[in-house]
């Protein structure tokens, strides 16, 4: 029984931090038609310099240790923004409307020069934010089960943020301009929508979730060179399980392979490595669109 | 026969001109230069599986899993059947990747664009996790290859090396001419026509799921060939040989060479071997930088591949 | 017609370009490798990717360090003599990320184009075995001096050229099974998590024989594969909390060690269980008291923490730590014993002041006693090219007040104790019960 | 006159909307049958619906006698039906004549060759002959993204007729062509169709064209044909006019233009 229990919440807790560091992914390319493999480099760039400010913030006196989930999301918030503002306006607003897979040579080569360019910053030692994620304490669930309080926060946080990103596409003026840019890019430039501002914003929003995800990933492990890398064909198959460019299919795609890992983890652990994969390939098999993706019949 | 009708057009005296001098180099150049030009060519073979597809308006994001199979059918037979001769074993993984092709082809082949992407993506990596998990092969160390013997010569120390790049140069040659007459045969522009209108193919009563099925296999074909010659010439094979970062290279080459031409893939692999090498020695803490913005640069600038350098060139003469 | 691929006159320039391309390349590369005078030493460690850190770096920045010490003749006995046989020492250093393919590629460049005298390095035991033959077919000395991988010398069964100066994998895992033994006789139940891949698999194979030849009474309850790299740990590690194990045996290194760690710490799962790090001195000045003491660390040889006091010692751990703000961590040590190891097969048999050649190397390394910062070093297997060392264990031991981390109850096995005799298998050794080791 | 093409309750409905309503249409051999309707009227998805394009809900579709439900575009094709498309379908990174090539090696079989070369010298001869019947020779060079609107009509509708067929149907041949040169693209069709003897349906709006070339009308209306016979007698009919045409029509005039 505790090892259902122990599948179900490991499942929810692997699926949130999924659908956060795939949140942005998929919003990226559902408004701009970019599937940025760049998306690893944010995640490390939130990572690193989580964990470079929050040691910072423990090394001195800087008062009460709580402020320091302000600053884990802070620093997301500000390095995000930034790489992804000159990335999009120095380079990619200059190749808007290229080949999809162009596009995703572009974001290699990008992600070739971010992954040098944080070892040129941070170096290639360890950085370490722990503090945050030991604050919490620990819940007991049953037995000597017991989970981590901050990886249980993370949950809420990854709901909120869903929550956020369905809220601001939904229920307001200009998200519901952008899923009109999703809609049909054509008919929203016709209309009069600025498409520039919205790709910019766009990428912007998409990079600082994914040095959001870093950031809050930070406090849990060592930050090292290569965290970015291991994340992409992470974050590619939820999202191309849940349907590439859709909010609602990233989640779907995170819980889907969340709760298939963690029973892989618990049931069968020799075959977690094929997981992820596996589920990506049947998904496609069956539904080739992913499970929220919508095909586009042509007109002719 | 004629001659003239024998080479269907100029590029494949070009061709066979080329692969000469590659060859008549071998005695010429520094070793080093030799084994590079050696893998390098290999990786082209594979890059040239990429760019098949490419033409076909597909690309692969798990062309490794070819050259893993070629290179792994080769490494397995020299192991566990015994067989030492070169040309055996390349023929015996190329077979082994076709029918692995003939049996995916038909569902790989209903894809197109990001979807057919990460499903040759999620293959490859299938099996690069199958081939972590065989302890008995060595797992993520891989095993050796038995240095091959060439139609029962066993060739010893300097010849060794020399005459694996001479195969290589051989095998590239006929490959590459092979390729440009599949490039320019019906059935190779047809593939074009796949990739500008489905629709229409469909409707002049060709099957476009077909079209991509034979490409599909032809590329493994190839791919599983340049994974042949790359175990054979390095000794050694590996699960790497089939991890997405090692597919991404080989569509990061076939960006850099261009497809306009069976010649591209070649001059690609050739100067993104050079590139690498000496950004490794010169950068040995940012060459991964140093290729990220030379292939930014190719992109803005050249966006149809150092191929279009050649292309280009000649058109000017041409008009002069 | 524009988008035919037939176009005629280029293709010529092909082969024109090609060979001009190489060509310049060749010129280039011959003219830096002039020969200087100097010996000129590549090395080879990771200094992109998740081996940088760990790994990589310190034994890049310990070869830095004991390169310009030797260069200016600052090393004690016996290593007073300036450089190499009194030539000076150059390096050429080289990124072991990309792959096996890619490195057998490398380590011809550093020895056909570079011109290198001797090669030292490889962190990743694919690495070492695509290497292997190469070495052999070169002719260049090359020292291995970190990969754990026990075939090294099945890969090359008469080695010439070939050293290795560190230790292999499996002596660690027995010498952490006989650790295990000796501290915690209570131990019943096992757990194992390992990076899925084949050190970890070969780790686990090894430690879970030895234990169940020591201790047959011990059940494993547990086994998890998490990919290398993957960071985050929480499903594993409620399986192995589940399964309530009293002992964790975890062959990660790095990064992923240090996750683990501190994942596992926050939830509570040392409480109960103790850990036993094969690879886990590197992180001892990163864990503090995110890992409870009583943790049982191994430095994978006498390195690091484990490092005896001697003369050598006593110049390489303050200067290292002065030079890169940190202590040197094992592979720091090991890097330092390799080239030491050449230093001495150099001046043990070339003519004093002369270039040393490749065959004063082999023929001085191959079987040779000599002295490193982590004590003396037996070349006595593998027909002289593989090292013997002791192995260390002991348990992690943090000051909260000092903010020092040290380790405690340290047991030292000796190399005969551990190390299977030349040509045997070692999973079949240990299955016969360790015949032939000597152990005190 | 046998039927070529006949359905039998044809019907087809997106969601709520029917797009086609029991279609019962018979056309014989040699017809050249026009269909009008506004749009959404049901007149291209009953032509998606024959070619094979869309799968109908219900009803049975009967090329030569023989059903074609279930089969592939290709399939029909190669049993002698051809269709040109509303939004001309070509190869547009590709030369006019290498579209001509790819139609020209389609007609031959399902299964080009991967040996021998797509440009023959023989092939080159006989596209060169069909621009020469379209006259579009001074645009055989140029890529397709590049040739002006009419011509493309002219290349899309050549490349059906090059597999030789029996039946050819035209989703608005005229439609993005001005007015000057809509006669002329409309001659050229109907000669060469007459040539061959091939059956025609072609869908238009233009009343003036329909009234000019064709011998049969049908009337589309909310997936319903509400009026199928000659010309003059469709267009004559009053709920033709108000539901189709929209206003009231001179017949006489129109068919006085045409003439």
């Amino acid at each position: 029984m505790s090892s259902f229990f122990a599948i179900l919440i490991d499942g929810a807790i692997y699926a949130s931090w999924l659908f956060l560091v795939a949140a942005g992914l998929t919003i990226i390319y559902g408004v701009m038609r970019v599937l940025n493999m760049a998306h690893g480099s944010f995640y490390a760039i939130g990572a690193y310099s989580a964990a470079s400010l929050v040691g910072w913030y423990f090394s001195g006196e800087h008062g009460n240790p709580y402020w320091s989930f302000l600053l884990l999301i802070g620093c997301a918030l500000v390095a995000g923004a930034i790489v992804g503002i000159i990335i999009e306006q120095g380079l990619l607003r200059f190749l808007h409307g290229r080949d999809e897979i162009l596009m995703v040579i572009v974001t290699y080569a990008l992600l070739l020069i971010l992954e040098d360019v944080t070892k040129l910053v941070w170096g290639v030692d360890p950085y370490f934010a722990y503090q945050p994620y030991r604050l919490l304490g620990q819940t007991a669930v049953g037995g000597s089960l017991r989970f981590a309080n901050y990886d249980l926060v993370l949950i809420a946080v990854s709901v909120l943020v869903g929550l956020a990103a369905w809220f601001v596409l939904n229920r307001t003026n200009k998200g519901r301009l952008l899923r009109a840019v999703i809609h049909d890019r054509e008919i929203a430039v016709a209309m009069g929508v600025n498409v520039n501002a919205m790709f910019a914003a766009t990428f912007a929003i998409g990079s600082v979730l994914g040095a959001l995800a870093g950031a809050l990933t930070a406090p849990a492990i060592s930050v090292t060179p290569g965290i970015g890398v291991e994340v992409i064909v992470l974050a590619f198959a939820v999202v191309v399980v849940g349907g590439l460019g859709s909010i609602g299919g990233a989640a779907a795609g995170a819980i889907l392979v969340g709760l298939s890992r963690s029973f892989a983890v618990h049931v069968a652990p020799e075959f977690e490595l094929f997981v992820i994969y596996g589920v990506m390939f049947l998904v496609l098999a069956i539904r080739p669109q992913g499970l929220f993706g919508q095909t586009l019949a042509r007109r002719i | 026969m004629s001659i003239r009708n024998f080479f269907t057009s100029r590029t494949e005296p070009a061709l066979l001109l080329a692969a000469v001098v590659f060859a008549g180099g071998a005695w010429l150049m520094p070793a080093w230069l030799a084994f590079l030009l050696t893998l390098a060519l290999a990786k082209a073979l594979v890059v040239l599986g990429v760019v098949i597809q490419m033409r076909a308006g597909l690309v692969s994001f798990g062309q490794a899993l070819f050259f893993c199979i070629g290179g792994y059918g080769v490494g397995l037979a020299a192991q566990y059947l015994g067989i030492g001769d070169a040309f055996a074993l390349l023929a015996l993984g190329t077979v082994a990747a076709i029918l692995l092709a003939l049996a995916c082809g038909w569902l790989l082949t209903r894809y197109r664009e990001i979807f057919y992407a990460m499903l040759t993506l999620a293959l490859s990596m299938i099996l690069y996790g199958v081939l972590v998990k065989s302890s008995a092969l060595g797992s993520t160390d891989g095993f050796n290859v038995v240095p091959p013997s060439f139609l029962g010569w066993v060739p010893e120390g300097d010849a060794r090396k020399r005459t694996m790049y001479l195969l290589t140069v051989l095998v590239a040659a006929v490959a590459a001419i092979g390729f440009h007459r599949f490039m320019i045969s019906s059935l190779g522009r047809v593939t074009e026509a796949v990739r500008e209108n489905e629709i229409r193919v469909d409707f002049l009563g060709i099957s476009p799921q077909a079209v991509l099925f034979v490409n599909y296999v032809v590329a493994a074909g190839v791919s599983a060939l340049g994974g042949g010659l790359t175990a054979l010439a390095s000794g050694h094979i590996d699960p790497d040989m089939a991890i997405w970062t090692t597919s991404g290279e080989f569509v990061f080459i076939a960006i850099l060479g261009g497809t306009g031409h069976v010649a591209a893939p070649f001059i690609g692999a050739i100067v993104f071997s050079v590139i690498r090498t000496f950004a490794i020695q010169e950068a040995p803490h940012f060459w991964q930088m140093t290729l990220g913005v030379v292939l930014l640069a190719l992109i803005l600038f050249l966006p149809k591949g150092l191929w279009s350098l050649v292309a280009r060139r000649s058109k000017k003469e041409a008009a002069a | 017609m524009q988008a035919s691929p037939c176009l005629s006159r280029p293709s010529f320039r092909l082969s024109a370009i090609a060979t001009a391309l190489a060509l310049a390349a060749g010129v280039s590369t011959s003219a830096l490798a002039a020969d200087n005078g100097k010996y000129r030493i590549g090395i080879v460690t990771f200094l992109s990717g998740a081996a940088a850190g760990p790994f990589g770096v310190p034994a890049a920045n310990a070869a830095k360090l004991a390169v310009e010490a030797l260069n200016a003749g600052k090393l004690p006995a016996p290593y007073g003599k300036k450089g190499i046989n009194g030539i000076e020492i150059e390096t050429v250093i080289i990124d072991e990320a990309g792959g096996a393919t890619k490195q057998t590629e490398e380590f011809r460049n550093l020895v056909q184009r570079q011109k290198v005298d001797a090669v030292i390095g490889y962190i990743s035991s694919g690495d070492c075995i695509a290497i292997a033959p190469a070495v052999e077919e070169l002719g260049v000395p090359t020292i291995f001096f970190d990969c754990g991988t026990s075939k090294v010398f099945e890969t090359v069964k008469n080695p010439k050229f070939l050293f290795r100066t560190g230790l292999d994998a499996v002596v660690d895992n027995v010498a952490a099974a006989r650790y295990i033994a000796e501290t915690r006789p209570n131990v019943k139940t096992v757990a194992s998590i390992q990076q899925n891949y084949a050190w970890g698999q070969d780790s686990w194979n090894d430690f879970n024989l030895a234990l169940k030849q020591i201790k047959p009474e011990t059940k494993v309850v547990s086994e998890q594969w998490p990919k290398l790299g993957q960071g985050q740990y929480g499903a594993e590690i409620s399986a192995i909390s589940v399964s309530n194990p009293d002992l964790i045996h975890s062959s990660f290194w790095g990064g992923d060690m240090e996750a683990l760690m501190l994942q596992g710490g926050a939830r509570g799962l040392f409480d109960k269980s103790v850990a036993v790090l094969t690879a886990g001195e590197t992180g001892i000045e990163h864990f503090k008291a995110n890992v409870p003491n009583g943790t049982v660390l191994g430095g994978r040889g006498p390195f690091g923490v484990f490092a005896p006091k001697n003369a050598l010692n006593d110049w390489f751990r303050p200067a290292f730590t002065a030079q890169f703000k940190e202590p040197p961590t094992y592979p720091a040590y090991k890097m330092v014993q390799a080239i030491l190891g050449l230093k001495a097969a150099a001046e043990k048999t070339a003519k004093v002041g002369a270039m040393p050649t490749a065959e004063n190397i082999v023929q001085g390394l191959a079987g040779l006693t000599f002295e490193a910062p982590s004590g003396t070093v037996h070349m006595s297997r593998s027909k002289g090219h593989q090292a013997v060392q002791s192995v260390s264990f002991g348990e992690y031991q943090f000051d909260a007040k000092t903010g020092k981390a040290s380790v405690t109850k340290v047991k030292t096995y000796a190399g005969e104790c551990l190390m299977p005799p030349d040509g045997s298998n070692p999973a079949d050794w240990i299955k016969a019960g360790f015949p032939g080791a000597k152990c005190s | 006159m046998t039927a070529i093409l006949e359905t039998r309750g044809l019907t087809r409905t997106f969601g709520a909307v029917v797009a086609a309503n029991d279609l019962n249409v018979s056309i014989g051999q040699g017809e050249i049958v026009g269909v009008i309707g506004s749009n959404g009227a049901g007149k291209t998805t009953f032509i998606n619906m024959v070619t094979g394009y869309l799968p109908p809900s219900s009803g049975d579709i009967l090329f030569d006698g023989q059903s074609v439900i279930g089969r592939q575009p290709r399939e029909i094709t190669r049993l002698g039906m051809a269709r040109s498309f509303q939004v001309a379908q070509l190869f547009p990174k590709l030369t006019v004549l290498e579209n001509a090539l790819v139609s020209l090696v389609a007609a031959e079989g399902p299964r080009p060759s991967i040996f021998r070369p797509l440009d023959t010298p023989e092939r080159r001869e006989r596209a060169d002959a069909i621009f020469a019947e379209f006259g579009v020779t001074r645009y055989r060079d140029a890529l397709v993204s590049t040739v002006p609107q009419g011509a493309r009509k002219l290349v899309d509708i050549a490349m059906a007729l090059v597999s030789r067929p029996r039946m050819l149907l035209l989703d608005e041949p005229t439609s993005g062509v001005s007015s000057e040169e809509k006669f002329a693209l409309m001659d050229t069709v109907i000669a060469v169709v007459r040539q061959h003897g091939v059956t025609v349906l072609f869908v238009e709006h233009d009343m003036e064209i329909v009234a000019r070339y064709v011998t049969r009308l049908m009337a589309f209306y909310s997936g319903e044909i509400i009026a199928d016979g000659p010309p003059r007698s469709v267009l004559g009919d009053a709920r033709v006019q108000e539901l189709v045409v929209g206003h009231h029509l001179d017949i006489n005039a129109v068919l006085g233009a045409a003439a």
